[in-house]
């Protein structure tokens, strides 16, 4: 029994940190928003040399061989950072979900070599959510078809761009034809292959929000320790230093909630949905609290497009309801504990193999 | 106690659910915060201004119609129950307005209420400063007697649609040695004085919403002050008093929007029952508009017996500005997945504006003083409790 | 349109406040609840020399003929001032049961004249309450057996204690065997004076929850001003203030929620079960919350048995579930708000005649 | 990281979980407030001891059997699940022993710990004054030192069943010209000491759950003082951590009501899901205990490690304190009408417990440092946020 991080994990994220913290600074992001794709393919290229196009690809495939854990303290730091791009989309859901096709998907290999290397997009359209990130301009886009499962290279879609109050986000109505040249798997191999991937979808979108919500902190804190009204750091005020301590406490307990869902999730512990949709909700809890503090200590810079505040607010707004919205992983969470053979009560803790 | 409304009262009513009914425009308006939705916003307003509708409970000679404040909230529960534009002019109507009824000349109310009742003067308030935000007594924006004119030197911010505007009215330190609450003035300064310079500030939603006012010697002659030289603090501490107060916020403004949250309620209900927090929510507003409008209601009654309405102000600022962010945040959580999407996009599901109501929300507990301010304003001065 | 209470009213009810403030001071109320009966047969003869008792009784049976808006004052009063004795349950919700039976209760006139006398006390069953308050020592009790009311004479009914965490209730579980001597309506008579005896009570305990509310802010302020910590009164501290700014506007926007009510039950509003409802819970609401912050602030002391506070705290918790727990009401609130035909947006406020 | 306990944690779970079910008490006992089941509980203590499981991570030749975190966090779910007794001699066993693990000599840990691991003495803290509460550093009571002896005069409050224990420990002022932090030394004093007075302090609940204590003239002898003298405060700090963190408040103790909960819920769901909040907070307190559990093994994890547990230690008092009553709030709730009534009453349908539980949640928030201080921690020493 040991719920922490090896020396080298946590070696791993802060390199991660400091890799993003110099590329991705909110004035590049800034600029990234601007373009017509929304994308930067020198951060892209950045990324996939750093290698983190290959965490979780199987070693037999030029890949790391990581798994969710990894990706637990991964999607943190994109949520920190606010990276405009679905990196984990690509590198993680998607990826997740080849490996798992049948050996009879003869370009599975391929896929995987090609998403190490930083060679592919793949967005993913998962019923769950109504529309695909990023499906302008994946080279393939893995589609739902009454189960199963389409692997539809972008010259058979057409798009149609939905903007977003999130201007990182890229989303996309996808139009296409199913067809026996682009289906992958069937929907009786399609059906657990696809609760997975919206179980992975959903961890990376709790990963992101607890970063956000760490991030939004350390802007709060930032600004109220230099502004100084009546005379004071604003800081000072007993109101806002219980707002930020309050935004303090949920991040703090959502984290081991995130990674033993990641863990569950990696180990294939029955109880890994109910956890996943856990972290989702306590992940999306503090990052909401953490803009409406972060904005309300702020004051009225916080409510400004100039001040990086917005810029992590509006991805939380958007990212709460992504792979799930709340009602979807409480009706999850409803599901489980209600039932008459819950895992409930102490001794449960790290739930059923 | 009488809950009825008067034969006379519900004439008024039906006249203005009618005149409504006829006057509507035909299309949504551009939003406000740009240049070609400000215009329209005016055109609006003038139409409601011939109908002696703008601001009802004006005196006529001043442009309104002398109705008393149970009219008024029967208007506005007719306005906003019809969808009617926003009103663009508030700062103004709602603010300076009633400001310089207490406090104006006979010249000041003659020269400026009718117009600002017409919009022929579009007003912005010139109250914060970058370093005076909730601590509205830090300013430090100038302006120095010379003969009959004042020479103002400084730089006013968060201006609300000024790039717009006509007039700006704010507080400005006339005594130059001055501290705090003294020495301050509370001045009108036409918006193409020369001098004066105004730079956009991009809101939350990217629309130029807001601006700094910068003024570069700029001349304002004496008669444009209100109230005495040095005393501007008392006059604008009136009119954060109306901004905080019934004025500012008519319980229909409220009471609108639950009704439509209830209606997206309904429509989505099974999707959003797996979230049981939501219909709680929904009831919880429900019942906080109800509250809201009962007690302006109340107010009203307590007014027309000749009471004040001194510090509860606060509460009621802390009340609204709470409800209607549960009230949008309730609308987001329905929406879901769909939320995110801007109007402009073609699978929004947002018919009633609620995400750009869900950002204008969060502006609601900072501006007009923060919450935390109100706090300590209900807690020392309707409780009596010491100050730190 | 005015939505006041005339200088009348207003007299009325500071004469009630003084009258109780002397007569029933905290240790006199100690004093009461010590005794087996728990209540002080002088208190009630004081009461009712007051008038008290005869408030919303007829003025042809000698009452003052006043309705439910000044009991709305009444109870309020009542709550400040923690009155133990079920005096509302006679006077104004029984009496207002009997106010409405049918003629033929021959009874009925004399029943009016005793209660507005002061000389009866009549305890009430109501099915939405699991027991029966002062039934021990009531003359009679007002009982439903299948929608029937019947009177029941104290010779004919068992009582069983059931004590509360709130010494000042007497809870008692009643044990009788209706017949048709005991019958005052019949069923089909009774259904819809059940219904009204239900909005009563449940307007009555409303108003009381009012007056705990503003008893607990008013003890807290007290004590927060005086008592000191760090070198300053706590009451200078901003979460203090915070906590009790919360309070007073919570009460603050319950009070009007009371008062429509109370008129629309006067007035026989359509709305009248809604409005009862909402003001249930919103008083409800109040007073929960400054017994949490009332305790809170009053640190240690608050959790005495010798500090005032924990008398009014108990009684909040009591009466928070009686006359209809907040289940009930929040279910009378949506059947209400989510009717097809439901009184809602602007214009609706004070509802349907 | 590891989620899989080791054959040897297992064994020792399947050998408690059998302990408790061969040896718990066939009836509830009565209140540890009273005199009665104060000495029923320290019966039952002296039980756990001869099985050497009343301080599991105690050395052996203190009388545990030095189990590490992780085990003991393993006995507690054992303890917490099979609905054993409330310890009765926590003060001692959780805030003085570790306090005399890190700051004791060896004489005193022989001479206290193992008398304290078999409730052959009971101890109360002796931590509070009438005028200092939450504000500990305001202590008046004096330890003069007189020889081999101090001489205590003062006196404490809020001491957690004082009137039944036979010893104190706690702060007091042996430099009588100190203030504040210096000059405090910390002592444990036998409350049949000659100049000792106990009167008893009605709780909510009307028993006897807390006293004051009077000094008059108690004379202790030095070596029943722990740390340096004067470096009191230090030793007291050390002991706050611990009541704030971890040791008090197992997650199991959360856990487990949690578990009632959820049947309390599901046994009266068509009365409860009237009000939509019910079932909310009933999946949010779910989420909340797991929550804290994760984040004690995540502490264990980290202290195994070498890390140490700051200010942390401030939220985990806030998290299990704020969940504890929200657990008991919701419980009421669903009880309804007959939540008000004592387990004593033959109509009430409270089997658990919850109403004691729901006043003693009340405190939870306000003893260990009010909630209030605990944020101005962690937004200072955590956050790093300027002092007021």
């Amino acid at each position: 029994m040991d719920f922490t991080f090896t020396d080298d994990e946590r070696a791993f994220q802060d390199a991660i940190s400091r890799f993003l913290m110099t590329e991705a600074a909110p004035e590049a992001l800034r600029e990234i928003w601007e373009t017509d794709a929304g994308r930067s393919p020198d951060l892209r290229n950045k990324m996939a040399e750093q290698g983190l196009t290959a965490l979780s690809i199987p070693e037999e495939a030029g890949g790391l061989g990581m798994g969710d854990l990894v990706w637990s303290l991964m999607t943190q730091e994109l949520g920190y950072y606010g990276i405009p791009d679905s990196l984990a989309d690509t590198a993680y859901v998607s990826a997740g979900l080849i490996s798992v096709l049948p050996d009879s998907v003869s370009d599975r290999k391929g896929w995987l070599e090609q998403i190490a290397e930083g060679g592919v997009r793949v967005a993913i359209g998962h019923p769950v959510n109504p529309l695909v990130a990023d499906a302008h301009l994946a080279d393939f886009t893995l589609l739902n078809h009454e189960g199963e499962i389409h692997a539809v290279p972008r010259s058979l879609i057409d798009v149609e761009q939905n903007p977003s109050i999130d201007s990182s986000r890229r989303l996309c109505r996808v139009m296409w034809e199913p067809s026996s040249a682009t289906r992958i798997a069937d929907a009786e191999t399609g059906a657990p292959i696809w609760d997975e991937a919206l179980n992975r979808g959903a961890l990376s979108v709790a990963g992101q929000l607890l970063g956000l919500a760490q991030r939004m902190l350390d802007l709060s804190v930032d600004y109220v320790a230099q502004r100084k009204q009546f005379g004071k750091p604003i800081g000072s005020f007993q109101a806002v230093k219980h707002h930020l301590a309050d935004v303090a406490s949920k991040i703090e307990f959502a984290k081991p909630v995130l990674y033993r869902a990641a863990y569950s999730l990696q180990h294939g512990n029955a109880d890994a949905s109910l956890h996943i949709s856990q972290a989702h909700v306590a992940c999306g809890e503090a990052a909401h609290l953490a803009a409406r503090h972060g904005i309300q200590v702020h004051g009225a810079m916080g409510y400004t497009w100039e001040v990086d505040l917005q810029m992590f607010m509006k991805r939380t707004w958007a990212l709460e309801s992504s792979w799930g919205d709340r009602a979807f992983h409480k009706a999850r969470i409803s599901a489980a504990i209600f039932a008459d053979d819950a895992p409930l009560g102490p001794g449960q803790t790290f739930g059923r193999s | 106690m009488d809950l009825n409304y008067t034969p006379r009262q519900q004439a008024f009513r039906e006249e203005v659910r009618g005149w409504l009914k006829e006057n509507l425009p035909a299309e949504k308006l551009a939003s406000y915060d740009t240049r070609e939705g400000f215009e329209q916003h005016r055109e609006w307003e003038r139409k409601l201004f011939k109908a002696r509708l703008s601001m009802v409970m004006w005196p006529e000679e001043l442009g309104g119609r002398g109705c008393d404040l149970t009219e008024w909230l029967i208007f506005e529960e007719e306005y906003y129950a019809a969808d009617a534009p926003m009103r663009v002019n508030q700062n103004g109507q709602l603010l300076l307005g009633p400001t310089l009824m207490e406090f104006g000349t006979e010249e000041q109310k003659k020269r400026f209420l009718p117009r600002m009742a017409a919009s022929d003067d579009m007003w912005a308030q010139a109250w914060s400063e970058p370093n005076a935000g909730s601590d509205m007594a830090a300013i430090s924006s100038k302006a120095i007697r010379d003969g009959d004119h004042y020479i103002i030197n400084g730089q006013k911010t968060w201006s609300t649609r000024a790039i717009y505007a006509d007039w700006a009215f704010g507080l400005f330190r006339s005594d130059a040695d001055s501290k705090r609450h003294h020495g301050l003035s509370f001045l009108m300064v036409p918006l193409d004085a020369e001098g004066v310079t105004i730079r956009p500030i991009k809101a939350l939603n990217g629309k130029d919403a807001f601006a700094e006012i910068f003024f570069d010697n700029v001349r304002v002659p004496v008669e444009n002050r209100i109230g005495e030289e040095g005393s501007g603090w008392h006059v604008a501490m009136a009119t954060a008093g109306f901004e905080r107060g019934l004025l500012l916020r008519s319980p229909a403004r409220f009471q609108q929007p639950v009704r439509k949250l209830i209606e997206l309620y309904k429509a989505n209900q099974e999707a959003a029952d797996r979230d049981p927090s939501i219909r709680d929510a929904v009831m919880d507003v429900w019942s906080g508009a109800e509250s809201y409008a009962l007690s302006a209601y109340q107010s009203v009654g307590r007014l027309a017996r000749g009471e004040k309405i001194g510090a509860e102000s606060s509460i009621n600022k802390i009340i609204w500005s709470e409800l209607d962010l549960k009230i949008h945040e309730t609308a987001m959580r329905i929406l879901g997945a769909t939320g995110e999407l801007l109007s402009s996009a073609p699978q929004s599901t947002d018919d009633h504006g609620w995400l750009e109501g869900f950002l204008f929300a969060q502006a609601g507990p900072i501006y007009a003083g923060a919450n935390e301010i109100q706090r300590n304003i209900i807690a020392e001065r309707v409780l009596g409790l010491p100050k730190a």
